[in-house]
């Protein structure tokens, strides 16, 4: 039997396998998205990106809970112009970068990429879909398809590469929003974002653990509401899914696969299975699919719609 | 009150006692089971307030403590508390120091420097290497901010201004020390200008080191990167490092993130911790 | 030390504590809420009755995943005049039993209350928020304001019971809808409904677990989500609110309570924890609250908001 | 292939072979490790069909098998499944009969009564009752649709048209049975009605006595109430339950829950069923 090949085309990106580290996990610094390569990671995206620099949320800002984990991270990050000197000379790091960027209104969008167009990033996502942030995502009324359709257009203008929009799984029409993001030019959909928010109260503290006090949720918790999205939104376009939310082994990275992904993005479970969650993953879709006849990756997208 | 070990999730801890360690130190004390290896951190939380990383330098079967310096708003808040009132901790997290064979049963020769507040991290281990007899130095920049100082009777006393002790660094007679001594090891916490001199030091005279690093830390579980040091998250591979892991580490005794992710040297990072 | 009181006082309804079958959960029969009552339970749901009767999906129907639950059950019912029969007599089951009512139109809704009207019912719950059944809930538009206030104003017309209006986490501005409810004379709030809704697909079968494909996710997985609704409820109108989703313990309980719930609802724990959760859950909410000095439910509503 | 040996979700299951049993019942067996106690049940899924429960009848230490009598639109479907198909098994659920100290280690006189595809239910049970060298009987409407009528050498068929054994019911040579071997206990799976009787038989003669119940499932798991029998749930309190168990059972032998939760008279249930 032949080891079956995970190589992965997202969109004319080549990725030696579909498991891509998800903007706010280990997006830093260049060294670590080095060391996230090290762990067999096919494509990473850097932390979200804002024009001006932001401090975020007070801590605590990430607590895991029984069902996964919450956070309110708020959007911390360096600025366009820390976070293009940060990210120079990407030939180093060997695989695909993906460059995470936020803002309020289309230009903000705009403006970070322009400062970031020196750099050798992939693509561009865009998250219009944070539910616990003020002036971004849900918060900023971002998840409708008008909002969604300017703000794709626009950076749609300012860059060649290819964009991807990462949605909400709290939209309910979720197939109408990326049908938009594919309409004002989107190139794939990263779906989803976190779920929510919701609240975990220290009763002895009688107090929100998260000095946000609410905070989006991922891990397990998210998984079928992500997977039941990404078979919706298979329905709603032709561009490839970034299927992200609660995977954590090689079976779920299949279930993502055969609801309509592409690739897959996994976060949450490198706090459950370590750094290493990636070579992990990868190694048991490969076991899987030589036991089940499978050769190729591309043989099990959407395969659940049939 | 001790059915907790270690957890994911602040738990609110009774503050059993408080000792004063020295005009603006406090230690606080609780009467809880902590599965801690001398080195790991846990995170205090002040509900409303802020949640910030924390050495354990005290340990028993059924108790531990933590020793603060009055700095900021958030250690002030902690220093105001009593005896009764509760705060939250999670924990503990990441690697703590090791022990080599070299060290093991006693046999092997030991050095412990611990600087400022870094000298709460240390405690816990000198406890354990008891029976090895370490030469204990600890420096601080004025006597008023000395602490543990009557802990222990084989300790090496330093200030920056010669208020008590030795005037200078403990770097300053460590030369001497291992002519005497031969050190298989040096464990080190403190300023990372005073760690990175003991590094330097270690790799010159090939003398095992480890030292615990510190970084602004959020999620404390290694998830989010804030913690980065040259692709180590110091809160879930260290904060513990030892000679090899830091050698392949530039960043170490240069650069530190602050809260916004901004890569900035040391002093700059210092100045912005310290208000 | 004495015993703590887990009296409760749900808008004039006595409790001996506050837990609650949610609707779905062993609400077919006379017999199960005799069962229910002799668990423990403080007041016990029937299953949604709608005036015809209805098959429900295919099997399966109910799936157990790492987060909780997933079921896409479809409201069977034997219709409201069988429902009636069923229930009559109710005096025979020691607690309070609230009748779970659904349909597409108002009128719907009229029709099985009065069907009802000669039964002993406490309560009527209107679950305007189920997220997997065609014609009801969600999938008939029931989850915004207006239809919620037509719903809620044509039952208020219909009978002197107090009325339950029960809610969907998959609503963002929550605190809104219950307020719409609250302006059309609904007496409590229930929060919340199942999540989602969810997928788990079998990968060696390639197909969707559950028949109807998608269904509501219930437990831990939705928990977070379920305190911040009630959180924010609690917020934005001054009727109780029966708190559920994903209470599996007495701390659990007495988050949801410290959200600002009343009464709680335990549905999925059943699964894991037996039927005998109800008693369980009430003897751990006793020992904490002696061990952290609360004498009753009533001390601790709402107390996370201060 | 047989890391399995319970399961909350559906796994799906290679058939290892097809046995032709009668007429119209095959067994399907599955190379797989069952943790299974005789009258519990597994719920069986045929992707995009439905989802059914049915007994093991085959047990090994890493196979196991069902037995599957062709009567409607699922069982169809499986009746055409071939070696090397899956289908979806989750379980076991449910408790499945108990051992009283009176049967244990082969002392004991013991009767098992199996009607129907009832006697599917039994199967596994007999073979763990070998040692008491129990009375079997058997029970069909006619010859086609007996099956198991060679697996086991001690065994009394019935059938009600006469066509194979005695023409008859079980439950009609009870009485003189019990005066010869004095029953300790009598187990039996089959239609209610027959249960029924043979319930009404071991209470007037004071005899242990353990039926397994039939009724339309949903979860499987103890949630939703559809299988209610009087106050239990047949999935998770049965499905088998005993003699004290079944007294305070008021629908036992009468009634039953259609699939839209509709409680009719067994006959009536029975009629949807069997369409
Ligand atoms: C794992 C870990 C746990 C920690 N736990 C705690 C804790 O429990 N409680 C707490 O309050 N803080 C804790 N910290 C914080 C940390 O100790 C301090 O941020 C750091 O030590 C600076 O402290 P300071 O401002 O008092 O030092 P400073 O006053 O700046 O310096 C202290 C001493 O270090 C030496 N030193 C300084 N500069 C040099 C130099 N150029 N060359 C040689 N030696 C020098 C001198 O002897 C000086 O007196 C922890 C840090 C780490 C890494
Ligand atoms: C736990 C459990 C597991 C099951 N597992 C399976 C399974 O593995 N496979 C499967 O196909 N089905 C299974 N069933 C279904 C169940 O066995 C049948 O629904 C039920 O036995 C009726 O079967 P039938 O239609 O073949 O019986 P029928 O043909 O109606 O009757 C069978 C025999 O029962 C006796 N009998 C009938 N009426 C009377 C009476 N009035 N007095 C005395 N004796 C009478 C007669 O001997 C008759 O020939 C299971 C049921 C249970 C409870
Ligand atoms: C701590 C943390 C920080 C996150 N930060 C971001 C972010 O900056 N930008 C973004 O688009 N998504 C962010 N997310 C969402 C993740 O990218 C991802 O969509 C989500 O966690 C679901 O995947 P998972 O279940 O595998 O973690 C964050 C999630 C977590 C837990
Ligand atoms: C199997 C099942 C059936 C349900 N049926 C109904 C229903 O008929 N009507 C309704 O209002 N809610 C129904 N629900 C939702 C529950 O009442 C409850 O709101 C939800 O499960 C969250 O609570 P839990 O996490 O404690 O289960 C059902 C849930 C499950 C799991
Ligand atoms: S503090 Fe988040 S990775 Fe270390
Ligand atoms: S089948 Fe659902 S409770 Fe038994």
């Amino acid at each position: 039997m032949t080891t079956p090949s995970l190589d992965t085309n997202l969109c004319g990106i080549k990725m030696s396998n579909p498991t891509v580290l998800p903007s706010g996990f280990l997006g830093t610094s260049k060294s670590l998205l080095k060391r996230v390569a090290d762990s067999g990671v096919g494509a990473a995206t850097i932390k979200s990106v804002s024009f001006e620099a932001r401090e975020g949320h007070k801590n605590p800002t990430v607590i895991p809970f029984e069902g996964g984990m919450l956070n309110a991270v708020g959007y911390s990050n360096p600025g366009a112009e820390e976070t293009a000197r940060e990210f120079s000379n990407l030939k180093e790091v060997p695989i695909p970068v993906i460059a995470s960027i936020i803002g309020t209104e289309p230009d903000d969008f705009v403006r970070v990429v322009e400062k970031l167009s020196a750099n050798e990033f992939s693509a561009i996502e865009l998250p219009l879909s944070c539910p616990h942030t003020p002036g971004f995502g849900l918060l900023a009324g971002q998840g409708t398809p008008e909002s969604t359709g300017k703000i794709v257009a626009a950076v749609r203008n300012a860059s060649k590469l290819p964009i991807f929009v990462k949605l909400s799984p709290n939209i309910p029409e979720i197939g109408n929003l990326a049908k938009a993001a594919e309409n004002a030019g989107a190139d794939a959909i990263t779906a989803v974002n976190t779920l929510g928010p919701g609240m975990i109260i220290n009763i002895e503290a009688r107090k929100p653990v998260l000095s946000y006090k609410v905070g989006g949720v991922s891990g397990q918790a998210l998984r079928p509401v992500a997977t039941r999205c990404v078979y919706d939104i298979y329905e709603a376009v032709k561009i490839p899914i970034i299927g992200t939310g609660g995977i954590s082994t090689g079976r779920h990275a299949i279930e993502m696969i055969m609801a309509g992904a592409t690739a897959i993005g996994v976060g949450t479970a490198i706090y459950e299975r370590g750094i290493d969650v990636f070579r992990k993953i990868c190694q048991e879709m490969e076991t899987w699919m030589s036991e089940n006849s499978y050769n190729s990756i591309h043989e099990m997208i959407g395969v659940a719609h049939e | 009150m001790s059915e907790f070990a270690s957890f994911d999730q602040p738990v609110m801890m009774k503050i059993d006692k408080i000792i004063d360690e020295s005009n603006g130190t406090k230690s606080f004390m609780f009467k809880y089971k902590l599965d801690y290896n001398p080195g790991q951190f846990i995170m205090v939380w002040l509900p409303g307030v802020d949640e910030k990383p924390f050495a354990v330098s005290y340990l028993g079967d059924d108790f531990f403590g933590i020793t603060v310096l009055e700095r900021g708003k958030f250690t002030k808040l902690l220093h105001q508390m009593g005896p009764g009132d509760r705060i939250g901790i999670r924990g503990p997290f990441g690697h703590g120091y090791s022990f080599p064979d070299s060290v093991k049963n006693g046999k092997g020769s030991v050095c412990v420097i611990g600087g400022g507040c870094g000298m709460a991290s240390v405690t816990v281990l000198i406890e354990k290497l008891q029976n090895n007899n370490p030469t204990i130095l600890m420096g601080a920049a004025t006597s008023r901010s000395l602490f543990f100082k009557n802990r222990y009777k084989n300790l090496t006393l330093f200030t920056d201004d010669g208020s008590e002790g030795i005037k200078g660094y403990p770097t300053d007679v460590l030369e001497d020390l291992h002519n005497k001594h031969e050190y298989d090891i040096i464990y080190t916490c403190g300023p990372e200008i005073m760690m990175s001199k003991v590094f330097e030091f270690c790799k010159k005279h090939d003398i095992q080191f480890e030292a615990s690093l510190e970084r602004y830390m959020k999620c404390g579980i290694g998830v989010c990167g804030q913690c980065v040091c040259d692709g180590q998250m110091v809160c879930k591979d260290g904060p513990v490092f030892d000679l090899q892991a830091l050698s392949n580490m530039n960043d170490f005794g240069k650069y530190s993130l602050l809260k916004s992710g901004k890569r900035v040297s040391l002093q700059e990072y210092a100045d912005w911790r310290s208000c």
